[in-house]
């Protein structure tokens, strides 16, 4: 159904940017996180012991001192759950893909440091703890590879039972032409860029609890999750339990970014111990087990080469990736989840016609990694963004010069990529204008001319533009084998007999805003306000199956659910009403909690009373085709994958004694497509450039040689505070999208897509003088200082643009 | 993340502290703001048998001037130090430095003995007191004695306290007319610990620096004092060439070391700006640093 | 088992006598033993800032500090910010302004906000992004919060000149 | 983690390795060595407190020795668990050429730590296994020397340390220092 740009007026509720209906608990302190849940009586805890080795035969547990300390109730081994829980496998069936088994807890061989080989269950977390200390594990160290070259080595050791090498996951694919363009083309630039592992690091980190209740065996897990059915489906899978039986709820969530879109081994055992012990079962990840077990993400090398005409004109890239994927995939996504879409997303907002690619996904001894915010694309778009630049520069060009000759233009959509993704609409020229116009490009460009040292700074300016595949649904999960994943969503609208609607919807939300933005919907299409409209969430009791909260597919697809099942309920209620006044349903208007005739107000009922006889509670009776209740429930998947786009200006300084960057001015231009919301919009886009340049400047989880994480702390592991980021411009372009209910289209991951390739780009420019490169994260000053060279800060007084 | 048991003590004063200390023999650690010592617990990094919390200990909060010197008590928050006119007064460098130990609730807790005793290597307030020459007050069961500032850091979290002594109080010579101060630091993000940090005094007469005082941190496991860099400013007038040539030679016979936050190839390089950085503030602004 | 120790301190506006543990964590005696959720821990070691409360009028990191230690003190969360009716006029502002998104860290930054309002009433925004940097927040990218403690310091100071003329 | 390096002793070769094969020298030179525990002819078990201000941990070590050939070289390996605290491993080939009236030490370590010393407290390991290896070496140094016991030796950082390590990181140097520890132990198994 393609959206009506004329279906919203005046009164409605969609685009406005109301303050969020979430807010009020959270500013009390009221908020219901994880750990914030009256746990029942009897609770127990548990903490893991965790690997202290990247590679190695677990040779002995030794539980019995734990088994014997004070408070412990209960201590269980890789061995003693085997058999008891499956292993979790994402077994995607697509060519090139080698599955692996991860037991819950290691049996007979742990592959990175902190995989759980034990689990100790007590009275509280601190006795807990106490007796965690006192499990033994007897250990035959076995080499471990750290990165994509140690695991691909020809000494490599195989660190999966049953696979032909390390490589889980391979794909290539080439457009007819590309070998020829590239023969033929005038100019190549190619580098090869290396991104760095990082840690999620939601400021809640993980946690779950159960409560088995056995008269019916049943029981509930809550669980600060982003997946709750897949993890009902799975702890049904992998335990052997009436799915039915089982309710899994995700509270308040503090975060998710990618890291809480895994089932966990600790959901799968807590549910376990549960039914087991026949008692509550509590765990909660502190920040050293985070930083060591979450998955973690964006660990690639793009060796990319792009081929341009003299004059510009991109005519086509090859691109190589490898990613390390850790230990292993994880679930549901599995193991090409990264390898794959790094590959599809590069072609990015141009008009390109040729390209080819080979992917891998690589498993090594570190932790295994996931679907890290907007995945694999800031990486993809750090490479051709850079490159794009490296050319410029080589063919006397502006930056912005050739981003304009290659960008797609209105007269390019709708446009179907090098890879066969279909752009609709966008609005990417006009984004990388008002974009450059905002930044005052043309103004700083001009200053810079005459220096780049100013105030004692070096002065910088870059961009990118950004696509963003957002709301993905089900025929792009079954195209990629990611069967485990189903790709739709349901909600379930119901008005009350009080005129009331409450939206049981099968996503959760993480601070997005969808208690407050699909109660926007809702209240839209039944002329309610916002107060009269509760939205429910993340809880598998109530409303349908769905898939969950990530890759940008929110409004999308929980979004479009809502309005399609609104739109139903609206019809039964003009249709009532039209029954009841006697007059056309199709001539009714809903607003202001009311029904009227259109162009009157004279007749006209309450929304209240529509419902009263919906319920049988008024004299009036419904229309004979209509039964009782006002509700409806609806399943939404999108007809095609819409894609969001955006620019992003970033204007750095950098100090040149001591390499701090700073970055004094940010502006995105940026379309996802018709808003929801602008308030909630805005605060997407900068949470997510903020968390992107956090990782382009200081953000690294690094490893030792022998796959020690050794940034396992937050004074090691360095997240960007209020005073590295930037105050942030944004501004709305609304492109909306054909292929999806209501015109929407995703939010969420583009603005790490865009900081990356912009700050980076910005960096580079401010150091021009210097002749360097930037091919490696993070831009720490110690990078920078290197970058610069010999250069001291005394002789910079005489730098200019070459 | 829940520390191991200890057993608690809260004396009211500080014979009493330190006679429980002696007692543990090495076992019991003294708890001043806890803002370093409680991650340590948290993680059980250590494990020790007794904290002795000294926030109850009579007389340990004070700040007084006497005579020539500005005594802080180990007790005193960092915070308290940060607004107290006393020693905005008698000692600008230390006010101007407090902004860089941490943000306010840690400042708020934190206390000056606190940070001095930890002896961290990237610690600010261990080159504010090697560059101001304080004097620390150790008292153990027998005796108090004194440990001037440069003897008392020997190396990572390490000090000339003995295992029975409490650090009670640190003294600050009080600065004198044409005394000039700086603080500054390089850090991997803004504001954040310090990777390299230069605390500074010098004196001038006139315009000529009768004496230089130059701290740094974070090079090694413990403050260093830079002589090169200061015989290099003695007797002269701070121009461009003097605060250049103090500053190359800043690096002179340091070791410098590596750890996860940057290469020793780092800190070398960044020494000599922070160091020609600290002396042109200091020449421009009696208050040091003009955060 | 080592000795527990009875404290009593106002929590709240509230009186209470406890005995505790020498090595309960002042995060953990709030939220565990007197339910009051709202103050957060997000890592256990003084960084992240979820944690803050204040204590005897000052902030201070509840994960760093041990509950055994406040007897005798003082100590407000964020529960005290708004116990019932409308939101305090910080709250409100981070409300108005979109400053929080999933709120696990909330209760940190309105504590700090409120104790750096008290002492710097006209900041700029450098200035509230120096204040608040002892917390992490993942999802807003900061741009929000400044924004929200700026306008609640401009409705601060208007309170204040509307009550003194 | 793998590291060359050399360095030298004012003493004769055979005097290097009757040092090294002085089992209460070696006790007494080795930082924090609390016991020795002697398994077989090739095999020991020793207990070594590492300590850093306040923190402290206790590694087990078991050590096993091959490729003698006295007076001139051989091979060692082992490990040191320190329960929760984490772990040490290391091997190292060491090999004494005379020089003169001095003897040039020339070994390969490979050595790690892991656990959770390694992971919160990375800065600190490189820092104490430096210290570690200053302190062991300026120990041996002296004992060879003839000067005098090891423990009346304060540690004054300003004395330039007698022996120098050359070589890369500091890391390196670190970790090659816990394996030092390692090698001091397994020169005990000689004597017997």
């Amino acid at each position: 159904m393609a959206a009506d740009r004329d279906a919203g007026d005046e009164s409605g509720m969609i685009g406005r940017p109301l303050p969020r209906k979430e807010d009020d608990p959270l500013l009390r302190g009221l908020g219901v996180f994880i750990d914030d849940i009256q746990e029942p009586p009897g609770t127990l805890h548990a903490v893991f012991v965790m690997s202290t080795r990247a590679h190695a035969n677990v040779v002995a547990v030794d539980i019995a001192e734990a088994a014997q300390a004070e408070g412990v109730v209960a201590v269980y081994t890789g061995k003693d759950l085997a058999g008891r829980i499956k292993p979790i496998t994402a077994d995607i069936p697509q060519p090139g893909y080698q599955p692996v088994n991860r037991a819950v807890l290691a049996t007979d061989r742990v592959r990175f440091v902190g995989e759980a080989v034990a689990v100790v269950i007590a009275e509280n977390r601190y006795l807990a703890e106490d007796a965690a200390e006192l499990v033994r594990v007897d250990y035959e160290e076995l080499p471990s590879v750290i990165d994509v070259d140690q695991a691909t080595g020809p000494d490599a050791p195989r660190l999966h039972e049953g696979t032909r090498d390390n490589v889980l996951f391979q794909a290539s694919y080439r457009t007819a032409n590309v070998e020829t363009v590239f023969a033929s083309a005038d100019h190549i630039v190619r580098d090869t860029f290396q991104s760095h592992r990082l840690a999620v690091v939601a400021i809640e980190p993980r946690g779950c609890m159960a409560v088995y209740q056995r008269r019916n065996d049943s029981l509930t897990l809550w669980s600060s999750t982003q997946l709750p059915h897949t993890v009902r489906t799975a702890i049904a899978n992998l335990l052997d339990w009436d799915e039915t039986r089982l309710r899994v709820v995700a509270p308040d969530v503090g975060g998710g970014f990618g890291g809480k879109c895994s089932v966990y081994p600790e959901e799968l055992i807590v549910s376990f111990l549960a039914r087991e012990l026949n008692a509550p079962v509590k765990w909660i990840c502190d920040r050293r087990e985070d930083l060591m077990t979450t998955t973690q993400g964006r660990e690639y090398r793009f060796d990319v080469a792009l081929a341009f005409k003299r004059d510009g004109t991109l005519l086509g890239a090859k691109a190589k990736i490898d990613c390390n994927i850790g230990a292993y995939p994880s679930f549901p996504l599995g193991a090409s989840v990264e390898a794959g879409g790094a590959a599809i997303y590069l072609p990015g907002a141009y008009r390109m016609g040729e390209y080819a690619y080979e992917t891998r996904a690589i498993t090594t001894t570190t932790c295994p990694s996931g679907v890290y915010r907007a995945v694999a694309a800031p990486v993809a778009s750090l490479a051709t963004e850079s490159l794009m630049d490296r050319a410029a520069r080589e063919l006397g060009l502006d930056p912005a010069e050739i981003r304009r000759k290659n960008v797609l233009l209105p007269s390019d959509l709708p446009y179907t990529n090098a890879v066969g993704m279909r752009y609709s609409t966008g609005s990417f020229a006009t984004c990388l204008e008002r974009a450059l116009a905002h930044a005052d490009y043309v103004g700083f460009r001009r200053t810079q001319t005459d220096n780049r040292l100013r105030d004692g700074k070096l002065h910088g300016i870059g961009m990118a533009n950004v696509i963003e595949h957002t709301g993905q649904g089900t025929l792009r999960y079954r195209q990629r084998g990611i069967i485990y994943v189903p790709g739709f969503d349901g909600a379930q609208v119901k008005v009350e007999p009080n005129g009331r609607a409450i939206a049981w919807v099968s996503q959760c939300t993480q601070g997005q805003g969808h208690l407050t933005a699909f109660a926007q919907i809702v209240a839209h299409e039944l002329g309610l306000g916002m107060d009269d409209v509760t939205v429910i969430e993340g809880d598998t009791a109530f409303g349908p199956y769905g898939t969950g909260t990530f890759a940008s597919r929110g409004a999308v697809i929980a979004g479009g659910a809502t309005l399609r099942a609104s739109t139903r309920v609206a019809d039964k209620i003009r249709r009532i009403a039209g029954h009841a006044l006697n007059v056309s349903a199709g001539d009714l208007k809903l607003a202001d909690g009311r029904v009227y005739l259109s162009g009157t107000s004279e007749v006209s009922m309450s929304i209240r009373e529509v419902a009263a006889i919906a319920h049988s509670m008024d004299a009036r009776a419904l229309p004979e085709s209509d039964s009782f209740g006002l509700e409806a429930t609806e399943y939404y998947d999108p007809a095609a994958t819409p894609t969001s786009n955006a620019a992003h200006v970033a204007q750095v300084s950098i100090d040149p004694a001591t390499g701090l960057v700073t970055v004094v001015n940010y502006v995105v231009a940026h379309d996802c497509g018709r808003v929801i919301n602008p308030l909630i919009v805005e605060g997407q886009v900068h949470g997510a450039v903020v968390q992107g340049l956090s990782s382009v400047l200081s953000e690294a989880m690094r490893y030792d040689e022998t796959g020690q994480p050794i940034t396992v702390s937050l004074m090691d592991y360095l997240i960007a505070t209020a005073a590295d980021a930037p105050d942030i411009t944004v501004l709305h372009e609304e492109s909306w999208s054909p292929d999806t209910a209501g015109g929407f289209k995703g939010v969420g991951e583009g603005g790490v897509i865009g900081v990356l390739p912009a700050v980076a780009n910005a960096i580079a420019d401010a150091l021009v003088p210097f002749g360097c490169k930037i091919n490696r994260l993070p831009l720490l000053p110690q990078a920078i200082v290197a970058l610069m060279g010999s250069r001291s800060a005394g002789s910079l007084e005489d730098i200019h643009n070459p | 993340m829940k520390p191991s048991r200890f057993e608690y003590f809260s004396p009211a004063s500080t014979s009493e502290a330190v006679e429980i200390l002696a007692s543990y023999q090495g076992r019991a650690r003294l708890l001043a703001g806890g803002q370093s010592l409680v991650p340590l617990l948290n993680f059980r990094i250590i494990t020790p048998e007794a904290l002795i919390d000294l926030s109850r200990c009579r007389g340990l909060d004070e700040i007084r001037s006497e005579g020539s010197v500005l005594v802080l008590g180990s007790m005193v928050r960092q915070s308290t130090a940060e607004t107290s006119e006393i020693v905005r007064t008698c000692c600008p460098l230390i006010t101007a430095t407090m902004p860089f130990l941490g943000p306010s609730p840690i400042r708020n807790r934190g206390t000056i003995g606190g940070s001095l005793a930890h002896a961290d290597r990237v610690a600010e307030l261990p080159a504010v007191a090697v560059a101001l020459g304080a004097i620390m007050i150790a008292e153990g069961p027998k005796r108090r004695r004194e440990i001037p500032a440069r003897e008392f850091f020997l190396g990572d979290l390490t000090t000339a306290l003995a295992s029975e002594e409490m650090l009670r109080e640190v003294r600050f010579p009080i600065s004198s007319d044409g005394e000039r101060f700086a603080f500054v630091e390089a850090t991997n993000r803004h504001h954040d610990l310090a990777l390299v940090a230069v605390a500074l005094k010098l004196v001038l007469n006139a315009g000529r620096c009768e004496q230089a005082a130059i701290a740094v941190v974070g090079v090694g496991p413990k403050p260093l004092r830079l002589p090169a860099s200061e015989g290099c400013l003695v007797g002269k007038r701070l121009d461009a060439a003097t605060v250049l040539a103090a500053a190359q030679l800043s690096t002179e016979g340091i070791e410098f070391e590596s750890d996860v936050h940057t290469p020793a190839s780092y800190r070398r390089h960044v020494l000599p700006s922070l160091v020609e950085r600290a002396l042109r503030q200091a020449a421009s602004n009696a208050h040091g640093n003009d955060r | 088992m080592p000795q527990r120790h009875k404290i009593e301190l106002t929590v709240n506006g509230k009186k209470l006598q406890r005995l505790v543990e020498p090595r309960l964590l002042l995060s953990d005696f709030l939220r565990y033993e007197l339910r009051l959720t709202g103050t957060h821990v997000g890592c256990a070691h003084g960084v992240c800032g979820a944690c803050t409360v204040s204590i005897n009028g000052s902030t201070a990191r509840s994960c760093l500090t041990f509950a055994v230690q406040m007897d005798g003190a003082v100590i407000e969360t964020v529960e005290s910010l708004a116990p019932r009716g409308p939101l305090s006029l910080i709250q409100q502002a981070f409300h108005e302004h979109h400053a929080l998104q999933c709120g696990f860290c909330t209760p940190g930054f309105l504590l700090s906000t409120r104790e750096f309002l008290a002492r710097y009433p006209d900041p700029s925004d450098e200035t509230v992004r120096m204040a608040l940097r002892g917390h992490i927040c993942r999802c807003t990218g900061y741009v929000n919060i400044v924004r929200a403690v700026r306008a609640a310091a401009a409705k601060l100071k208007e309170e204040r000149t509307g009550h003194g003329s | 983690m793998k590291e060359s390096g050399e360095f030298r002793l004012r003493a004769s070769q055979a005097r290097v390795w009757d040092a090294l094969n002085d089992p209460e020298l070696l006790q007494r030179c080795i930082p924090g060595c609390e016991s020795v525990e002697r398994i077989s002819a090739v095999e020991l078990k020793a207990t070594i407190r590492s300590k850093v201000g306040p923190i402290s941990a206790t590694f087990r070590c078991d050590v096993r020795l091959s490729d003698l050939d006295p007076p001139n070289s051989y091979r060692i390996s082992g490990q040191g668990s320190g329960g929760a605290a984490g772990f040490a491993k290391g091997g190292a080939s060491l090999k004494l050429v005379p020089d003169g009236t001095n003897t040039q030490v020339l070994y390969d370590v490979d050595a790690s730590v892991g656990g959770k010393l390694a992971q919160i407290g990375a800065r600190l390991i490189d820092a104490t296994a430096k210290k570690f290896a200053d302190e062991f070496f300026r120990n041996l140094a002296n004992a060879v020397d003839g000067a005098q016991t090891p423990q009346s030796t304060p540690p004054v950082a300003e004395t330039t340390p007698p022996v120098s390590a050359r070589g890369g990181a500091r890391r390196a140097i670190a970790l090659a220092v816990l394996a030092t520890a390692i090698i001091a132990l397994a020169a005990y198994l000689l004597t017997r």
